[in-house]
């Protein structure tokens, strides 16, 4: 069966280390923060201008000054720094940060993302994640495999305006972890239940299936 | 003589010289740190054709939103222009255009402009709609991206506390674009919550120091929260 | 687990991995807010065929002059070498390859290096040997020099005060050119005077935030001032 | 009769205003610090990352961590602020300084200044120079009208290394007040006592003589 957000939060949790610096994007990226493994450290980043968010505040510790780049009211752990944009991306396009989370529309077999226009749509624009996609190196984006209509998600080539050329290299979708090798998909795990054939056929681009295929596993 | 005193004790004072036409850079982050009574007083002197930067647009009835009501923005350059239904029926209208232009690069146009720093290269964009119109070029096998810097005839800025010199502090992620947009105005204006002694800011922990400010006014503040997201 | 535990407890520790021929990015200006302990490592581990990055090479007998001593330092990238004779000789025998860059460009290198920007423009240098080999451009009607960013094996920098997770204030004007180092190392060692409790430096006041720094350590100072000059 | 050192940072102090940010380079700019006019405010940056540099201190107050350009011990004044040098260079490079004094070797006719290399001789280094002279809009270069040998040092053409090109308009010498337009030295005005002949006989490059060219005067 295809995965739940929660699940597929959980499954990219297991791709957190110990020490991780992680920018989490809108979605079921932020959904991440609640499957650390336990006894492990990771710091999020957000690109506003602050490095270690906490957990949302309560009604008494609410402050209009100390928001997220969602624009929800955050707190700051202990051990946070807090800096000006110039700063978050300068981290973010120096490399810095260890892992970057983040949705798409679309992703390619060469590694283009598309998330952030669909044309003759209002485009509201892109926000930082043009510079996420440059700045990072490991970079997991997490959708649905394919649309409602059925759709495939996972393409030859990007049909909507780019995000990022070439920068990705590790997919979550709700039926399968993908790593993209040499321009194709390779198909690493499957969501529990969910047959090698459901995923080929709804992966458009090239996709490699090794000779085992484990289903994925959640503690 | 004035030395290096800064305050100016009204808001219109504090926008003298803005001329339809010109350019404004502002600090801010959705509706975080935003400078909302120098954006009133924009809206109050009614000036036109303006081109303004800053990465959102407000929203509606609030923050730069409320420059839209007039038709006072010509042009606005910004990353993310949000949920602004005012926004979408003006560009949909073709009274308003828009360059959106990535988050980082943005920041990094205001502090370039500020800094002297004509153009830098970024990987930013490269390959994406962005990079329309502008020259990539390779170093160590990477391609990148021509950006040009920003500057504004007015750099408007929140902050949280200021001396009379000009000397800005921010508090907590308010800060934001304003340390970049203060750097980046030929004339900054730094609205804050509080005008402390001169001496009384720790010189090392000063986030924009004076010399790129020009007028400094103490105002009072809505603070409005776009999404006020609480535990339970 | 170490999580964001930074802190090692040796100097041999905190410079473990440096090698022969690597690129090594130091901190301060003058003998003021340099990394004095770690450049004593460097001298004790005989690394060879190093290039330092440094706005100086120190003085004959301390900071980056004692790594002239054994001639460790293949190449010098500094803005200006000063009062230094071991500096002078092993420049005029051919021993010492030296790339004087405006002090401006040089902290701009560093910072576009930790940033991600590859290179940059800027009006500095031009028409001078300086622009040798560089390409110049237009903008706006003047000409500027292009820039490439500067990136470490090693970034080697003196902090006052750190918590565990490498976040790092520093003191007066030894802030200088660490924080800039800091950003660029592709391992950053931070050198301080105290180590304090993780939460207690005021997270919007730190000078760098521990997501450029690997390694911290604290030490004690010699902190040899070059030019003493009082008021009577 | 040529000024002395002192006069001529006294002449130089005639330039600053009331709210003007400075950067006085080594030598005889530094001692325009001594000549601010009464009631008149200057705030003086030093280019290693100090705005508001103050007196030396005593004996009490020496403070390591606390050092200007010339890597001489200073104290801060109250409003001073400090930061790190490409926050400094920032400043500098951007035009927010409003004026840069600083010595030269040569200057010539088209605004270019060498102060930094003799070719032949140890070469130290630019430091900030390089930055200061493309950074400032308003520039006044102190040096000797001519070398003790007697060779002029307004030359036509610049005989060594650049500093920079193009970028100063406005000159002091022990003998004379220059400002350079449209290719040549204007004589604004000269020493007291001091013979628009021997001036003449001194500047190598083309200066323009006004019918009056009144002599300094000093408080």
């Amino acid at each position: 069966m295809a995965l739940s957000r929660e699940q597929m939060a959980q499954r990219v949790a297991q791709e957190l280390r110990d020490g991780f610096y992680v920018n989490l994007g809108i979605g079921i990226p932020t959904l991440v923060a609640n499957y650390v493994p336990e006894g492990m450290d990771v710091m999020l980043q957000s690109e506003n201008g602050l490095l270690g968010m906490g957990a949302f505040p309560t009604e008494e510790t609410l402050d209009a000054d100390m928001i997220n780049a969602g624009k929800q009211t955050v707190t700051a752990v202990a051990g946070a720094s807090i800096f000006s944009s110039a700063e978050s991306f300068a981290m973010i396009r120096g490399g810095h940060v260890d892992l970057t989370v983040l949705g798409a529309f679309e992703v390619d077999v060469n590694g283009n993302i598309a998330s952030w226009m669909i044309p003759n749509k209002l485009v509201k624009g892109m926000g930082g994640a043009m510079d996420l996609v440059a700045g990072a190196d490991n970079i997991i984006v997490t959708m649905t495999h394919a649309s409602k209509s059925g759709e495939s998600k996972l393409l030859s080539n990007c049909s909507l305006p780019l995000t990022g050329k070439g920068c990705i290299k590790k997919v979550l979708t709700d039926l399968a972890w993908l790593e993209i090798e040499n321009g194709c998909f390779v198909l690493k795990e499957r969501a529990p239940g969910v047959s090698i054939d459901e995923i080929k056929e709804k992966t458009a681009g090239e996709l490699i299936v090794p000779d085992y295929v484990p289903e994925m596993t959640f503690a | 003589m004035a030395g290096f005193d800064k305050v100016v004790v009204s808001y219109e004072e504090a926008m003298s010289g803005l001329e339809d036409g010109m350019t404004i850079i502002a600090g801010g982050f959705g509706l975080c740190g935003i400078p909302e009574n120098l954006i009133a007083e924009i809206k109050r002197r009614q000036t036109k054709g303006l081109t303004v930067v800053s990465n959102n647009c407000g929203v509606d009835g609030f923050g730069l939103g409320i420059l839209l009501e007039d038709k006072q923005i010509k042009k606005m350059i910004a990353s993310y222009v949000g949920e602004n239904a005012l926004f979408e029926q003006q560009l949909l209208n073709g009274e308003l255009e828009v360059d959106l232009t990535p988050q980082g690069t943005l920041a990094e146009k205001m502090r370039a402009g500020g800094a002297g720093i004509p153009a830098f290269y970024t990987a930013t964009g490269v390959g994406t709609p962005v990079a329309e119109g502008k020259e990539t070029r390779c170093f160590h096998d990477r391609e990148y991206l021509l950006e040009e810097s920003i500057i504004g005839d007015f750099a408007i800025v929140k902050g949280w506390k200021a001396d009379r010199f000009g000397n800005v502090i921010y508090r907590h992620t308010a800060q934001n674009f304003n340390p970049l947009a203060a750097t980046a105005g030929k004339i900054t204006v730094v609205e804050v919550e509080e005008i402390v002694e001169v001496g009384e800011l720790e010189p090392s922990q000063i986030h924009t120091p004076g010399i790129y400010v020009d007028r400094v006014i103490q105002g009072s503040f809505e603070k409005r929260i776009e999404k006020v997201t609480v535990r339970s």
